[in-house]
């Protein structure tokens, strides 16, 4: 299998989809001529058009709205938003109109709203944010971020097939940085299906999107101190595969919620409720959450280094919570 | 006057009767403590949203707002569903879930269903106009908002986008001077919201939201301009809400000359007016229009009432499809 | 004292701030000639005038926006939404700039975001939303939902003297069911203070906003079962008080996260984060959450009262809970 | 001509040099990879930050986009707090916290920090106005956009709120022609977009964006008007961006005769020119300014790079007032 990064991945999965259905388009700003901001839609203009690839005003609100309507009428919209940070910008049609439609009037509405998410690159305040929770906590969407380019294109796929509407945050900072063995054609990765990414027996720690890696590289690290680590990637946000999450802590009585997003009401309270609900009886020792404090993204790189957890977070806090 | 004339009248007339019985008797039931939520006075705006409605083709579709009962009718909404949907039962349009106009879309029929946030129907209509360009079929969108939405910005770049795009779409502005308590002059700067359009590279126009046929008029040819490829139209309908903004507003806000003034100007009535003096109308038409209404909204009401609530079991189903 | 209305006791609030200070104004859709959807703004526009107390066109963008710049200048701004639904139009310079202001630019924001809240008078799905977890995760907002008239007034008048953005949701279910003795004179209520509005061994019972009474009725049913529930009333959601719901579950051991916003990524995962980081110990049952389920507010009496959590729901998971 | 108005003519000069040699040293640092983010290029936009913010007083404040470098120096932001914010350290208006021209206020200075989402400076700006006005102070604020911006609501819905309040503000627009690369023909459909201002009530005008006597006299009046209670005005200034969107961006997508007509208009070299023709300036006093810019400069540098970066224990301080 040929190797590539995680934007080609996407990049792949965009041009695979759109070939093979013409009810597929993309509307976004600088997608067209540009190919993006990070490139993710390269050559998708050239191929296909103006006519299914749009390079759209500045109007998050409007594009997202009109993807809500062209689902309706049987399209496939693909809305890019440049950053993560503008989802805000279009945040009523996702929240209020995409969200509810299918319980409300019982009409599919297969839409991905893709942007480049995360941090990690000293990019400030208002291009590093990770909102994820916002969306898992409204009823309706699904809410994806792959760790890695073979499931970053198949997810990708998913979400593209998928009948409902789905946030797609792509990690920016694996963008590059993530080189991986991907199938050159199509094929899907289940929503809603957690991965068990490292297998261990003392600690499960569960994670996702580029907080992956990390939780890889520093369970390999604590193998050296016999301290062994499952490791669960999410995938799916929402609606979270608590089976495989509950299966996991089951074995290892022991949990290590880690995500990149701010703590406070965050992907990983949801976990802790879950986990402290459902397998009470399983665990051994307090959950513990590794995630960025209550703060806006600050942009200095001593500053982000210290707000972005790492593999040297997760090791510490999980020989605390081995040692417990 | 043709034959054929005198029945496309008498059935402009017939809507605007039917959406004020409906409205009428929704707020009848609503007093009568069957309807659990509120309901919008549609008094005044027959005229626009019969007007606009009756000049859509079959495969076109609209997206309303919450004075558009008529645009429903005319679609083939039946008065049924439509109580049903006050009454919160399980055969309404969106089983029970929302509430008033708010979701009461019809996809087969359609109609597209509108969430609360004003005007976001507009940036909905926008993606089913742009569905029709894309797959090059020659059906256009119809969309309503009021005067006070038309200050969200979702407004303006629902015009900009339209324009851009060259999309088929036609907005219809329903100026009723107020938005809740506000009136216009807390509203907007300008004497004719109309020129919104211009400043976003579409035509604007202005019609008379109290003469149907004006209405219908001037859809028509923006709706042709848009089948044809010329791009989206904004028509300013101007009228007067003749009661409070929903059931609970005694409106006190409104100057009473105001009211007395346009109520002089009643759509329906003058309508009716018209079609006498054309002799197009006589007391035995509207005997027999007025019997076919009574009884359609009979038999809309008594089918609602019987009609069942939602099971509660059902309340966690559809989240997703 | 005077008993007073919940309503009541936000609009005294409102009237005596905006007597003692000056730079308070107040904006939003139709606050001024009508006094307000619910009246909560009653009789201020006759006092204070359209100076102070502004009818905005409908812009919750630009209005929230120019919340945020008045503040910056020292005004004191009050923006009512006119259904906490609504703030979602709103949401970009709230979340984005009121919330960070403070940490990027050492600048103090004093703003509250009002809004009547939440569920229970069948107003369907875009008007009895409970958006508070939105802001919950979004760091440099405090969240406010009081319980009672008391509360109500004290910490309103809290929220107007803090020098931070507050969002301040009124659970409008209690606007008028709701009356309570009221002191007459201006009095603060602080933020970031949880109150134990029932006492208890058995059971912690932590919840806000409408539930609280819902709360309390439970427990005063459970009582005569021999099942003390202790009540926590967070009243202010953001910071969380976490001392106290501390110290009560590690007095009952048994904890029940009650609230009428959706369950996941809501504030009762926190809670249940909270409690399993910090008195794992403590604990001799699972936390339960009676929160609503993921979906849209449904409109339907029949559906709507499933929706909604009630004293009935407490009753059963307390004994549940109990016989753990 | 006075000396003082050659004193005034210089001082622009001096503005506009200072602007370009802040932007090209940090583009210099940028590439020496002293720079953790990115930064925004400023040239073809000198002549409208500083003409613009020239116009103002004192005790007006500034709401600024991510190309108005020149309105942060006018009003008083030293080239060395300018190089610390690029370079993340502590001394930096933001304390390392914002990027580049991101949150780059200080109230102090009557200049408030933007954040990212485009054109929310507009509505903040909104509300420093709306202070004014409310305390009966003569002041005014002033605030950019660009072409882009004004597709989003928010610029609408800014425009509307002003007229409707008569708020003491001015709003500066400038069309650089691309929106990163997004061409005007995508962005909107109108030719001239000083046409959005009637349409919600206010004057607009269009300027030379290159000529910073030009933006300076239109601003005078606008401010003049706004101080003396006539409400906002927007103007519109024509330019082009004359480098990429960002440090990244090598802007292929933008046709090299293009930007060959606008490199014949750059505003400091015309203005230079102009400058020299009527006895103004000559090779000492160019040589002069050019030495104390390239001081100011270096000084600058030099203290950003000697300042410390923020300390880590830091980090959840202040996220609270
Ligand atoms: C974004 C948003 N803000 C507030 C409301 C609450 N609201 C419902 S109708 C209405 C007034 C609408 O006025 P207008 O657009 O003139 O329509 P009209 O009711 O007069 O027909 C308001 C403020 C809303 N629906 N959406
Ligand atoms: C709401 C929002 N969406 C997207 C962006 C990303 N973005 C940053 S600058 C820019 C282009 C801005 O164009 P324009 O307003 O013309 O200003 P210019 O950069 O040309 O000066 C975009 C799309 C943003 N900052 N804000
Ligand atoms: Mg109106
Ligand atoms: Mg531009």
């Amino acid at each position: 299998m040929p190797e590539i990064t995680f934007l080609q991945a996407i990049n792949q999965a965009l041009h695979q989809e759109m070939e093979a259905d013409n009810t597929v388009f993309m509307l976004g700003q600088d997608i067209g001529i540009l190919g993006g901001a990070f490139k993710a839609t390269e050559g998708l203009f050239d191929k296909f058009g103006r006519e299914r690839v749009i390079d759209t005003p500045m109007c998050e609100y409007a594009f997202s709205g009109l993807a809500n309507g062209a689902a309706l009428m049987g399209l496939r919209p693909i809305v890019e938003f440049q950053f993560a940070d503008f989802i805000s910008t279009g945040f009523d049609p996702i929240v209020q109109f995409a969200a509810t439609h299918h319980y409300r009037q019982n009409n599919p509405l297969p839409i991905v709203f893709r942007a480049p998410w995360g941090g990690g690159s000293y990019a400030g305040p208002f291009h590093s944010q990770c909102p994820e929770a916002w969306f898992a906590h409204t009823a309706g969407l699904k809410v994806v971020i792959p760790s890695n380019p073979y499931d970053a294109k198949g997810l990708l796929i998913s979400a593209i097939r998928d009948p409902n509407p789905v946030i797609f945050f792509e990690p920016k900072y694996l963008y590059r940085s993530q080189s991986g063995e991907v199938p050159s054609d199509a094929y899907t990765v289940d929503l809603g299906l957690a991965n068990v990414a490292h297998t261990g027996d003392d600690i499960s720690i569960i994670t996702y999107g580029a907080m992956v890696p990390e939780a890889i590289t520093a369970s390999k690290i604590l193998h050296k101190s016999n301290i062994s680590c499952e490791v669960i990637d999410l995938r799916t946000i929402s609606p979270l595969d608590s089976q495989t999450i509950l299966d996991s802590v089951k074995k290892t009585g022991k949990v290590l919620v880690l995500h990149e997003a701010r703590k406070t009401a965050g992907i990983g309270a949801e976990i802790a409720a879950i986990v402290s609900e459902n397998a009470f009886e399983y665990l051994d020792a307090p959950i513990t959450r590794v995630t960025a404090p209550d703060t806006p993204v600050p942009y200095s790189p001593p500053l982000e280094n210290a707000y972005r957890p790492n593999s040297d977070s997760v090791i510490q806090a999980a020989k605390t919570l081995y040692y417990f | 006057m043709l034959e054929s004339d005198k029945t496309d009248h008498i059935k402009l007339l017939y809507w605007m009767m039917l959406t004020r019985a409906v409205d009428d008797r929704t707020i009848s039931l609503a007093k009568l403590g069957k309807i659990p939520g509120t309901i919008f006075s549609q008094k005044g705006h027959e005229a626009i949203s019969v007007g606009a409605a009756c000049a859509l083709s079959a495969a076109d579709v609209v997206a309303p707002m919450h004075r558009d009962l008529g645009a429903y009718l005319v679609r083939g909404m039946t008065p049924g569903r439509i109580f049903s949907q006050a009454m919160a039962r399980s055969t309404s349009p969106s089983q029970g879930r929302d509430v008033n106009t708010h979701g009461m879309g019809d996809i087969e029929l359609g109609i597209i269903g509108y969430v609360s946030h004003l005007p976001q129907a507009m940036t909905v209509a926008l993606g089913a106009a742009f569905s029709f360009q894309y797959r090059n079929e020659p059906r256009v969108a119809l969309t309503f908002t009021g005067d006070g939405a038309s200050s969200e910005g979702a407004f303006s770049e629902s015009l900009n986008l339209a324009a851009v795009l060259k999309l088929p779409i036609v907005f219809i502005l329903e100026d009723n001077q107020y938005a809740y308590s506000t009136p216009s002059k807390y509203q907007y700067a300008i004497t004719d919201l109309a020129a919104r359009a211009t400043a976003f590279g579409l035509p604007g126009m202005t019609v008379s939201g109290n003469n149907v046929l004006d209405v219908r008029r001037t859809t028509i040819k923006a709706i042709h301009r848009a089948r044809n490829g010329g791009g989206p139209t904004l028509i300013k309908a101007n009228t007067m809400r003749m009661e409070g903004h929903a059931l609970h507003d005694s409106a006190e806000y409104v100057p009473k000359e105001l009211l007395d003034k346009w109520k002089a100007k009643d759509p329906i009535a003058n309508y009716k007016k018209m079609l006498y003096e054309k002799k197009v109308l006589n007391r035995r038409t509207e005997k027999l229009l007025l019997e076919q209404i009574n009884k359609e909204v009979s038999n809309g009401e008594q089918w609602a009432e019987n009609s069942p609530y939602p099971d509660p079991s059902t309340l966690t189903e559809g989240v997703y499809a």
